[in-house]
């Protein structure tokens, strides 16, 4: 064996780091319109190469072309807009709020807003997303009030999960927003049962579930592609390929060299890969997954290609670990930006309304704020009379004696 | 009343469920096509179609991980886990989401699942076919824990826990599938054609989820016991003819603790007896509570008989089971002490 | 001598194994270039390369079944798990390998490897930041479960761990990462830098695997304890001027039985206090060795003292951690009784 | 929604059941010699066709065709079919045990016979397996003792292994066999960290991991599939393909539309699917992966395309739930037949020298085994003091007290 050197560990490090400048050389970025839009019922093996490439609509003339912006609604793309504005006015109060002191946590989904936003206007009532704390967008897609999403990142009296949960961990099956897991990955094979159950049942309803980059990596992730492989059950299994993880880029996930959409294709899954910063195209390959699930051809793999711009959470510095402009260099921009343009573009919408729009929101989120406020903020709402109740459908004995010893 | 042999009991539940309710589905590795490993789902399949009994893949995370989200869609599976000593994979699913589900989400979502699963040695399976993990899941708070003894208690169990509205798991001790087994393994094996608890009624009915039984009265020590170790006690009260009463617990989690004080302040005395490995076993919970509510009934400190502390081996079976002789030899002790 | 927080301590004993021994490799997930969460791991990687510490995608089942096979191979992994919250994904590899192999392999392998986790809560993480799983290892024969409350035992035992034959599951208090706690979260947090047991050697040095600590010395109630509830103990004696001696198990498997009986024989009363869920936690275990062990000596009682048998929740978080209100009224109790 | 059809699930069945005439019109199976040979440092990208295809080197006149029959050492032929004939010989033996009741159990790997001997022939001393239970060509293929295997076997006072684990779960750290698990799919991970850390110490030596197609499905196959992907370790993730798991055909692993081979393209891994009958093409194949994992390009996932024709185990009876004749009709036959044809085709072996070889091993099994049963059967060796040995290095007081306890 002498012939043979030492053999060498390999380690994946990110193109930069603080201090490097950005590079994002190694994201391959193909022109809008270029990708091709398979029937619903393709199979997996014959539509391959959209695992590798990336779908996109708008052009940098913020003009949608190609297959995928055929037949989009214009409705849908202004009310996109406006709670993609929305979801990034909350955030922004609730960052205030954690800095305030007033809760605990809270974890933002800036750059992002595209993805949940754009994916929720494809559903149908009755469908289950089973989301990551990212997906913050589901939510406020829809009429739940905002008032109590806020009670719950307060955990105060009115808080609709009585303060058990860290902040942003909601939860409303009327909403179509299953309860979130701070486990990453487990609810991403809950999702594959829940369609199961729907199909088992002759049901037309679907199920989404949601899974970040690094997390791809978790256990689960595994089991629900498997399982989707297996049963064929309508489900959309989500990616959002945000690059970080934390610390980690995506490379320490094993999605330096082959697409996270690629992993679909060995179980015989079908897979997109989209410009996650794209409404157009988020919208457009939301609609089309959606569609092969409900007319019973079975579960798809989308990639989300995005940029986490925020730190991971309130408790996250990213100057530690990435190079400080890196968000700004992003090449897929901003989502709310482009569809903006595009709109504006079109004659549809104008700086005025982006401004109005903007205040409008503001003024809403002040408001639901400050009602939610007078329930209490955090340490001052939750009461621990609540705390045993819940664990079982019925209080077992032993949690009887608990409660009373703790003299509630 | 017909006889039937725990396999056929358990079955029977199933069968039962998936011809009442068509919410029930049942599916585990192998169980479909060809009924399980130990033929628990024999015939299901045939009976009811492949939408309701199938077979899965070899992930028992994704086994558990689907059923968490058949519950929340709002149907009722009924898994196999093929063996409990594989049911690790599933232990993320099972405690960080099956048993917080309720809980996290102030009951917005529940999770109505069963999780069936063979536990305990004695037929020669080595390290990974005969382990007795319950405690690992009676402290986990939203898992109830059930194992029954006999098919009638099996039944009704199944059926009481398959309706139950948490998630429960259940443990079947595999080697009482045929017949009651006392420890003594070079004795012809019995079956329950021939014993009264193999009388199983037809059709629908439960048994209670939470109530231990008093499966001999006695005066002198109390045995606490569950699975297996039923009837390795009653032949070791047989065989030294200590009045023991024993109680069998049928439910670990939620447990009665009401019959449990009971037997122990009249007896005085008490021994704590399972498979499991001793430290921290179900019978360090038994005996904490034990001590604490009967203590100044007891006369003698409560001893814990159980598996030893070493993985399950294979050929030394029979010197890691807590057989009648070891369980004798310390009630013995105890009524000396 | 200079002193340290828990943070640096943990960092130190990695720091210098990695100096000292070529094959100790430290890593988890953002524990490379980041220097982890906690930050336990700052600086480690440029010190010693990326090829000796580094990051793990997110597969706590990887971490560990990686760092088993490095053992296989003659290397000493140190791991660290992000959360104990999150070990349950690599709860098979822990019980069902790590525990296993030098068993059924008659010592052909072994598994010389360290899981690091933070645990406890106290730091408002909610359900999945704050858990106490360290029972769920005792249960599993192989396993050496080790939990400091100090800068001096937390380098001194680690070291230990990373040197040990036999996999080390090392269990870190997060809320005294930074400085004892007592459990009074509304007065204002102490440091290590002020306190006795900050004062950290330099260097190499041990604290022994399986030996408990006399943490202060009382004659009228023993009370059995580790990691942070070590500080409520105390504050709890304090204030109820209750001359209990608190015993500082730092590690639970194997657990130091003699300075457990020792000082219960001596003070004929015992409570067990930990901040994991009651059922099935350690402190059974615990309750259960100490009646039978010292039944003739106690005068009342064993009492566990432990969080409620529920999710550990959010804002009520301290509703849900035993602090020394509570532990203070069960001690009064005792005395009474 | 009204316009949507009932969902319907879906349940793969494999194409026949008992009654049924076994099928395997599913399996494509290419011409011998038509797979390229690439150079082993190719991208797995590059290379992309090798999964799902089938690399074959004996044509069906017995001869070595193509790239990959190229540089095959004749004398590793010559041993490759005699420890085959050894292997099958054992496996009946053994059959023949466990129905005497000497032992409590058994399984065969008939049929499979080339892959693992094969494979063993392509490794060097040092290099690491982590076997399953179907893997004793790689014990039997080096110089490890055979009584000592069949004490294991028996759980006599001579098993190397004191009687702890189930028979068939041989350990040999000396021979390059890991301590077998009955957990499936754990080992494979723990062949990645082996690897990890030959590469991390700047070593020579590789990894092996075995899994079945039934056990891709487990957890731990995507944790390795992840791992190898990010460090690129020494290691060789070989899959089974024997088309059953138990009573469920490969469809239930989700490996009835896309080739086991082809899930380790998602990861970036490059992988070859090879038939598994024969032998040529497994030492082929197993001698190209070495060669690239020891030059340090990184790991190789393997798919062996096979038959179990043997039951599951001694506890399984396969006419329940697969046609009778399946395993008489699988089409790439028989490994030891097949490579007998070639070898006598051109002269180096012949029918007398098969007979011949037969019976040597028949009588170095018969002598090896009455030796091993002279040390005890099934529970009459074992004992019990051994029972409290080696759960720690140093046994603790609690076990001691045990111990003493149970008087020994
Ligand atoms: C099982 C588990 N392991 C570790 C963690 C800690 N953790 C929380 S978020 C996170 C990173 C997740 O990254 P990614 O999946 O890419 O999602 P993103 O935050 O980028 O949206 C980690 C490691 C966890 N919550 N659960
Ligand atoms: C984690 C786990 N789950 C279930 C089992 C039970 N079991 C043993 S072998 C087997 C089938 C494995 O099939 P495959 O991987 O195809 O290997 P083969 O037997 O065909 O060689 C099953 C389900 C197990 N041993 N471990
Ligand atoms: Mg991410
Ligand atoms: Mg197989």
């Amino acid at each position: 064996m002498s012939d043979y050197g030492p053999l060498k560990f390999h380690v994946p490090e990110p193109p930069g780091r603080p201090g490097d400048a950005p590079n994002f050389d190694g994201i391959e970025i193909p022109e809008a319109g270029s990708v091709r839009r398979p029937a619903v019922d393709s199979k997996a093996a014959d539509m391959k190469e959209l695992a590798s490439t990336m779908i996109r609509v708008l052009n940098t003339e913020g003009e949608a072309v190609g297959e995928w912006a055929e037949g989009l609604d214009d409705d849908v793309l202004l009310t996109g807009l406006k709670n993609m504005i929305r979801v990034r006015a909350y955030d922004e109060r609730m960052m205030t709020l954690q800095r305030q002191g007033k809760t605990s946590f809270y974890m933002k989904c800036t750059g992002e807003e595209a993805i949940a936003v754009g994916f929720r206007a494809a559903l149908s009532k009755g469908d289950m997303n089973f989301p990551t704390y990212r997906q913050q967008g589901l939510l406020l897609s829809t009429d739940y009030p905002m008032v109590d999403m806020i009670c719950q990142i307060l955990s105060n009296s009115r808080d609709p999960l009585k303060g058990r949960q860290l902040p942003i961990m909601y939860s409303s099956k009327e909403h179509g927003f299953f309860t979130i897991s701070g486990n990453l990955g487990t609810q991403f094979i809950q999702a594959v049962g829940w369609a199961m159950a729907s199909a088992i049942k002759g049901d037309t309803k679907i199920a989404a579930g949601w899974i970040g980059d690094g997390s791809t990596a978790a256990t689960d992730f595994h089991a629900s592609l498997v399982n989707a492989s297996v049963y064929k059950p309508p489900v959309i299994l989500n990616v959002v390929n945000n690059q970080w993880a934390i610390s980690s880029f995506r490379g320490i996930a094993g999605g330096d060299h082959a697409t996270f959409a690629e992993r679909a294709l060995g179980y015989d899954i079908p897979a997109l890969r989209v410009d996650g910063n794209d409404f157009l195209a988020v919208y457009a390959a939301s609609k089309w997954a959606v569609e092969r699930a409900r007319r019973g051809f079975g579960p798809t793999l989308i990639e989300w290609v995005t940029y986490r711009v925020a730190p991971h959470s309130t408790s996250d510095d990213p100057s530690q670990y990435r190079p400080k402009e890196e968000s700004s260099a992003w090449p897929l921009g901003d989502p709310i930006l482009r569809l903006k343009n595009h709109l504006v573009a079109r004659g549809m919408w104008s700086d005025e309304q982006q401004v109005q729009a903007e205040a409008e929101y503001n003024d809403e989120i002040r408001a639901a704020t400050k009602e939610a406020e007078s329930y209490g903020v955090m340490g001052s709402g939750a009461s621990p009379k609540d705390m045993f109740d819940d664990v079982y459908k019925e209080m077992p004995r032993h949690l009887r004696e608990q409660r009373q010893k703790m003299g509630v | 009343m017909p006889r039937m042999s725990m396999i056929e009991a358990i079955r029977d539940a199933m069968d039962v469920k998936l011809g009442q309710d068509d919410d029930v589905v049942v599916y585990g590795e192998d169980v479909g096509y060809f009924g399980g490993v130990f033929r628990c789902t024999a015939g299901l399949q045939k009976k009811y179609g492949t939408s309701r009994v199938f077979d899965s893949p070899i992930n028992e995370s994704g086994i558990v991980g689907t059923a968490i989200g058949m519950g929340a869609y709002g149907i009722r599976p009924c898994v196999e886990i093929q063996f409990a000593d594989y049911i690790y994979p599933a232990y993320d699913q099972i405690v960080s989401e099956a048993a917080r589900l309720r809980y996290r989400s102030n009951k917005d979502f529940t999770c109505p699942i069963t999780i069936r699963t063979p536990c305990g040695g004695g037929i020669f399976g080595g390290q990974t076919h005969s382990q007795s993990p319950e405690s690992l899941f009676t402290h986990v708070s939203g898992i109830k824990t059930v194992i029954p003894s006999n098919p009638y208690d099996a039944k009704g169990l199944l059926i009481a826990s398959i309706e139950d509205d948490d998630p429960v798991v259940f443990f079947e001790p595999k080697r009482l599938y045929n017949g009651p087994f006392d420890g003594h393994h070079d004795r012809p094996a019995s079956n329950w054609s021939k014993h009264p608890l193999g009388e199983v009624p037809e059709g629908h009915y439960t048994v209670e989820i939470g109530k231990a039984k008093v499966f001999r009265e006695g005066a002198d020590v109390t045995i606490l016991t569950y699975g297996t170790m039923v009837y390795v006690a009653e032949a070791a009260v047989n065989e030294t003819g200590i009045n023991a009463e024993i109680v069998d617990l049928r439910t670990l989690m939620p447990l009665d603790i009401d019959t449990i004080v009971q037997s122990v302040e009249k007896t005085g005395r008490c021994m704590v007896l399972h498979e499991a490995t001793l430290t921290s076993g179900f019978g360090a919970e038994l005996a904490a509570q034990v001590q604490e509510r009967c203590f100044y009934h007891l006369e003698s400190p409560v001893v814990r008989v159980a598996g030893w502390d070493t993985p399950y081996p294979h050929a030394q079976e029979w010197d890691y089971f807590p057989g009648p002789a070891r369980v004798g030899k310390e009630l013995k002790a105890m009524m000396e002490a």
